[in-house]
């Protein structure tokens, strides 16, 4: 499954894009940012604070306790601020 | 007719409006976002989402147009690094009356503030900084929310 | 700042939006109204009152800047014939958010139609008609006044 | 004092503008153009139905039974068109 990254999640995390493989206890985009937490000292920070984020699950907006079921692509990012 | 462009290019908003006068519409409403300079930014950086935002665009300018028979609804929004003075986004709509174009563009950059994949970076003297969302962003957006927009 | 132009030359849209991008606001809005050709028109014909029309939309412009702390509002209507898809009136609002830029451009168009002495006569192939006024542009105009705004 | 026409009630009087001095019993505005509609046929025709007309006094909108007073300026027309 691939995870983007945007804004200061990306910058923390140092990269905007990544192949994961989230073993069976990973259901919720939540559950997936927790599990991501461990990659590195980078997505510990970035993901530190599930409330400051939000998620998108193959590109739609989806709030952080969807099901990320067989998603291909998934997002993590802060709230958007566009316009 | 729908016009979705996410660009790094700047916004020329002459032929914008040149395109929606086109439709044979009675009304033309606009919207010009400007790239202000308060507290010492000099520059602005818009970083999205590819794919996602052209997407949740279109998925805006539709709703647009079926809500208030619009014949034209044109959004372009601009990418990577701008300056104070310089656009950011222009929302073009075209109708038969007055109060569809308007209703409508306000309409478009209410929810394109809050349901379209973007994120600004202000440069200024000191370090850059994401700019925070803002709570009445989502007022704002909510005003538009009737029970037959919401999904099923 | 305030421009009101009452002229018989085609308005230029691009300018004055470049004018009212110039005053350093974060949100420009615009409204232009297109003569329509419906039920055969093949001209229009505008006519006003000199000196009282000009009056009449400084006054609502005037209005605009003080309601929603505008930094320009423009008004620019066409008179003598025209053509239809030229344009016959152009409203501009700048202001430092996107919801007092808006709300001030559809307040201005609300209250020109009700407000200022114009008059149209629509040509056809048979003889030409006077444009016959509007109940709901009354009701429009009508849902901008607060205790405020009412005369002592 | 000098009074305009505008729209159709100019056309059918056939000038957009002329100077009369009302009699006394002429008070508002409505009163005037009640008076002028002995002038010629074409004011009686265009000033036949006063809730058809709108008015100004020194180039301000009024009411028809404003008060003319010592206006320099008054204007009888049909209901505004424009925009």
């Amino acid at each position: 499954m691939r995870v983007l990254y945007f804004a200061w999640v990306r910058e923390r995390i140092g990269t905007g894009e990544e192949e994961v493989e989230p073993p069976a206890g990973v259901h919720t985009l939540a559950d997936l940012a927790i599990w991501l937490r461990d990659r590195s000292a980078g997505h510990a920070e970035a993901l530190a604070d599930i409330t400051r984020l939000r998620g998108a699950i193959d590109q739609r907006f989806v709030a952080l306790d969807a099901e990320i079921g067989a998603a291909r692509e998934v997002a993590l990012f802060p709230p958007v601020t566009g316009g | 007719m729908i016009r979705v462009s996410v660009d790094p290019a700047p916004i020329e908003v002459a032929s914008e409006l040149a395109a929606l006068e086109a439709h044979g519409a009675g009304a033309i409403a606009s919207f010009t976002g400007i790239v202000r300079g308060d507290d010492g930014v000099t520059c602005l950086e818009l970083e999205h989402y590819p794919g996602m935002t052209e997407a949740a665009l279109c998925d805006i300018a539709e709703q647009a147009v079926a809500r208030w028979s619009l014949l034209s609804a044109v959004i372009v929004h601009r990418i990577g690094p701008m300056s104070p003075g310089e656009r950011i986004v222009f929302i073009g709509t075209a109708a038969q009356h007055r109060h569809a174009a308007l209703d409508a563009c306000s309409f478009l950059i209410d929810r394109l503030k809050t349901d379209a994949p973007f994120w600004k970076r202000e440069v200024t003297d000191r370090s850059p900084r994401w700019v925070a969302a803002r709570a009445d962003d989502d007022q704002a957006a909510s005003r538009w929310t009737r029970s037959a927009d919401r999904p099923a």
